[in-house]
């Protein structure tokens, strides 16, 4: 179980190759690997974004997410759970969150990693402000936990 | 606002929006035994109301308004979060 | 979207890595990528198992798995889907299968990669034969699209 | 069997377990207007039973059992799927 508060921009990509290698022998026993990147875009609610700071409460935001962690490791029959996500300054196209779910099976695999980013978006203290052409604006509310049912809207 | 030479003491955080509303970042209190968390946010703010869909933390987990502190406590208001 | 069927094996990170590449300035707009990589355990239905043989029909599989792709595409906003399947000799620990939605929503981004794969094991024509110390024997069906509500057995 | 020599016939494939059972993975057969993927399959193999659960394809496309064939297509015989 790893989880890591980010300054700098990360590469998910090379995240999930440093576990996998970690995994050794472990990986021939796995399975099912379900990940989730979160990416910053270069436009929100009407407006084109130049750049977001992303503020978080030291302490408070990593133990909530080792707390996530661990009870996704509770609950499903996860081999592994990795979750990184970034603070700080951050431009158009950077990683924001990455979760990855390593599991026997799929079905856990793909449950755990929706079920963490759900509750991560609606639950661990991160706060968004962005920076537009007309200034700064701080972003009021994330998407709830939707379902593709329901058509979001272009701005989501 | 109280000092920080009081010996018994509550440590308060402001987030984001809040944070910026209230002008402050952080405070300090004087504990008083009794004391909510809703009852320190107006000891700081005097009249002003805490915003609606705020969050509030003590010793980073989240509580509900009504929870009472101890001595040398952090509490912490913040607005809906938007990680992710 | 890109559809690859592999006879060798094939590093689901790099797969990825080129296809993100590819994205170029289209990745400031993206937001959401899920993936789903499924690999070969070196254990199943009580025996270890060796190696295993995964055949397929040339021309069907590829042609249904172009059809799985461009049905998604259809269903949810997706900006773009790859999906790769290896085919002959594989070895416990390597990749089978890699599924990848790149979408401005989470919610569809994660909904198509999980119903791609499931609509994959249940419908695209690959076969595999495992190869256990007791002999050869063919995989005789694929666990149903389960939830993890239901406790998979440690077989599945 | 048909020789592959009639000039209307059908191709035919057999995949994985079932390409074992009926102990090989083509044939060709003569096409006869009306014909069935099932009465192609009998037409091959005899009295033998498609075994329960097989899967039928015309033309790299799955179609059910009692679907007409037309001279040139492929029809595929196929035990349940396992991949991914």
């Amino acid at each position: 179980m790893s989880v890591r508060i980010c300054a700098e921009a990360f590469d998910p990509l090379l995240e999930l190759r440093a576990f996998q290698d970690d995994l050794g022998e472990r990986a021939r026993s796995i399975g099912a690997l379900a990940t989730f990147t979160g990416s910053m875009r270069d436009f929100n609610d009407g407006a084109p974004v130049e750049s977001m700071w992303l503020e978080h409460y030291p302490g408070m935001t990593d133990a909530h997410l080792e707390r996530l962690a661990a009870d996704a490791q509770r609950k499903w029959q996860l081999d592994d759970i990795l979750i990184v996500h970034r603070v700080g300054e951050v431009r158009p196209g950077d990683a924001i969150v990455l979760v990855a779910t390593w599991s026997a099976h799929r079905a856990h695999a793909f449950e755990s990693c929706r079920a963490v980013m759900e509750e991560l978006k609606s639950s661990a203290p991160f706060w968004k402000k962005e920076q537009t052409a007309q200034g700064a604006r701080w972003v009021e509310k994330n998407t709830p936990r939707d379902s593709a049912d329901f058509k979001p809207s272009p701005a989501e | 606002m109280f000092s920080a030479s009081f010996k018994m003491s509550i440590k308060v955080r402001f987030f984001a929006s809040l944070a910026d509303s209230v002008g402050r970042r952080e405070a300090e209190c004087a504990f008083v035994p009794g004391m909510t968390v809703e009852s320190v946010w107006h000891e700081i703010n005097g009249d002003a109301p805490l915003p609606g869909g705020a969050l509030v933390a003590i010793n980073h987990d989240y509580c509900t308004l009504d929870q009472a502190l101890n001595d040398k406590d952090e509490v912490a208001y913040f607005p809906p979060v938007t990680g992710g």
